[in-house]
């Protein structure tokens, strides 16, 4: 079946067709579960101007951090944006725009955006600077705003496993994100830990099947820790 | 006294129940996963997406792929489940977590809370938190009832942007636990040797006093 | 964790609670992945005025076609009900309802429902008979109607294992319209084919989260195969 | 001659492309996958929730659980997946089948489908045919050209209650292959042995034929 062979072997391949201008949805939380190495490859093409729709921004020096180094983010979409001290300064300075969203809304939008949904009414930012500007509707007494789905030039999805076919399982928490991302995309690339042939995932238990994936990498991951909390 | 955050978050153990999902917001909520009665068993809900989170690793068990929504790292407590961010909003947004516990700058006599913005200081954003205050039945508020100058966090109504409207029922502070009703503070429980008249005056908003107000019990 | 654990040992503790005129949410696809022994449990029980929620009414003598026999449903939203005779005629003598519902609104209206959000936008029946009465919206130069989302007095749900905790995997394609059916019941009663101690399933593997589930009851199942095909 | 139902299948599966995911539904559609051209490959969703469909089973592999959405007994091909109603059909909703192939009543030149119900009959209900059609982007009608009394299926406007609007872009019948364009059916190409004037006769809606109309070929 090699019309269904994802696998590229370079991250040029990988991340072939990102222009200026577009935008990226990328998976991850916090530095959890990112595809390190396609952050990477956008760093090191310079394309700029980017809208990023992703719950966080990384930090300094890692994750989608390093792409504030060049200035490559215009706008960023996303629930929190603390961890950072470059993100303040460049929103500060009026050289970055940020669309606070809350968390479950954003993961909704882009599930939306993969589904064919264009929008959806959640109770969520009622009454709150999320929902100014937003249509308000009462459903069974209760008041609602309707959110728009969110879909992205391409998405950089993080993975443990995948086939050949780009059927996709996550490991632990590092799905978060990811899954939804992964739908979202007019190009999906997953980055992952692992390359298998097709038939060697149990067909239950895929958690992103091959059709929403355009191309997979193999990858290399540093996986910094934020907060090594332990219990010694 | 004022209680301390320990104790705070000892008082807040207390209104769960066995069976409870319960999602713990950072600082003195997440505290209260330690006082659980032994009695009985909570479930603890991360929103990254874990429902039965157990506690920090041992620094061999350490895994970057196996945190909590505060980004710490975690384990997993035996039957847990681990899913995406919109399995774990499903299960915020549609009210089947139990009780949220979180934290704030003020709360209001209409149960609108403000809790993640600071006009002219930066805005770090939301996570998770308004969806967990549009989502939940049973939402407890931690906090000092007043702040570092003595002015009250519990309002007439909330000068600070809202992280949600009309969802608070119970707050639990260091002088106090108040239940919100038809647009009142009403008070249940004084902190030991924290008085009635300390309370009136720390509370800017409507303070209703019933007569049968019980002094904080902790076990 | 004794508050956690949702086996229970008969299947009148599985179903106690219901009502007449009460709605039920049901998994399953034709006969494939349907809670047998708590439809059984229904008949006996004799409960009327059901509106049962659920993608087919299954086949007569079989699945939800026997709550047919004593007319015990009032209202049947589905997506396709061509298998039974008994169906048919009800349904021409006025004794039945039926609100048919495309087979992936009726899914997400289910997902919708447990998740919180009360309506949706979909192209799926603009323009159709299913529009009609609904509200019609454009996004983005297509053109949408409003569903709303459906909730359920119980859910009735089929899987393959569950853990005392409620945590579920489905089995093959019986997963269906079960796992959306599960978070969508105020009481959801998970009928299994195994129940193992927590921490047997792998936490990422698990479809249903225990968070859903009030009631697992260990089943037996006939598992009837509608149309038999083979390739020999 | 008009094509039997196993040449229009033949002559379908020639609309597919190295790489395609193809929803086929019940009757000639599915027996399109019978004659998938050896050089290339195509996945079959199923939209009961399985992306991979197989071969019907041999009697020893027959599983209740495993069935496709015709609830017929199926296997997984190698590299399938498995999962929920709602997920099949976010993918299908969502635009992510490449190709959809599915019967009809009626077609009219404005791209609209009846496929579902004829009043006066029990109704049986639309299945996942109304996401189906407004889902995909490649939509592939095959029918009769004309019922067994003669009568155009292709229309200028349906007569019947509509399972979608303005999404059907081609047409393979046992006489032709047609586009829809601009609001008229074009001649694409003629059953061997069929005339352009009986096309003509028994296409109802309005029929454009361009210079270039060339004879079906199968392979």
């Amino acid at each position: 079946m090699s019309g269904f062979d994802k696998v590229v072997n370079s991250y040029a391949e990988a991340m072939a067709g990102i222009e200026d201008n577009m935008t990226v949805i990328a998976g991850g939380f916090g530095l959890c579960g990112i595809p390190e190495g396609l952050i990477a490859e956008i760093k090191n093409k310079g394309t700029k101007g980017l809208t990023v729709v992703s719950n966080n921004c990384g930090v300094d020096g890692f994750g989608l951090g390093i792409l504030l180094e060049d200035k490559q983010i215009k706008k960023m979409v996303s629930s929190y944006v603390g961890e950072n001290a470059l993100f303040e300064k460049q929103l500060l300075n009026g050289e970055l725009e940020v669309e606070l969203t809350p968390q479950g809304t954003l993961a909704e939008k882009m599930r939306a955006g993969g589904a064919g949904i264009p929008a959806f009414y959640t109770a969520t930012g009622y009454g709150t600077l999320v929902g100014e500007g937003k249509e308000e509707r009462e459903f069974n007494g209760r008041n609602y705003i309707l959110e728009e789905s969110i879909t992205g030039d391409f998405a950089i999805v993080k993975a443990w496993k995948a086939d050949r076919y780009g059927n996709c399982i996550y490991r632990h928490t590092a799905q978060n994100f990811n899954p939804m991302a992964a739908t979202a995309g007019k190009i999906t690339v997953v980055e992952v830990e692992e390359i298998v042939e097709p038939g060697e995932l149990e067909p239950s238990q895929i958690q992103t099947p091959g059709i929403y994936v355009d191309r997979v990498i193999l990858g290399t991951f540093e996986k910094r820790i934020e907060k090594t909390t332990t219990r010694d | 006294m004022a209680l301390s955050r320990e104790q705070i978050a000892q008082r807040v153990a207390k209104e769960f129940n066995d069976g409870d999902y319960v999602n713990l917001g950072i600082g003195i909520p997440t505290l209260a996963a330690n006082y659980v009665p032994s009695d009985i068993d909570v479930m603890l809900q991360s929103e990254n997406g874990l429902l039965g989170m157990g506690p920090y690793p041992t620094a061999d068990e350490v895994d970057a792929d196996m945190i909590n929504a505060g980004k710490e790292t975690v384990t997993t407590a035996t039957g847990a489940a681990i899913f995406s961010s919109a399995e774990s909003f499903a299960m915020i947004r549609g009210g089947h977590v139990d009780v949220t516990v979180l934290g704030a700058f003020e709360v209001d006599q209409e149960g609108n809370i403000a809790s993640y913005m600071i006009p002219g200081k930066l805005v770090k954003g939301m996570g998770g938190a308004m969806d967990l205050v549009a989502g939940a039945e049973n939402i407890i508020v931690t906090m000092t009832h007043a702040n570092k100058h003595g002015e009250s966090k519990l309002l007439s109504k909330c000068t600070l942007p809202l992280t949600g409207v009309n969802c608070i029922t119970k707050i639990i502070t260091d002088l106090a636990v108040l239940e919100i009703s038809e647009g009142a503070f009403v008070l249940k429980e004084t902190a030991p040797g924290v008085s009635i008249e300390e309370i009136q005056e720390k509370t800017a908003g409507k303070l209703i006093v019933p007569a049968d107000v019980k002094e904080m019990t902790f076990s």
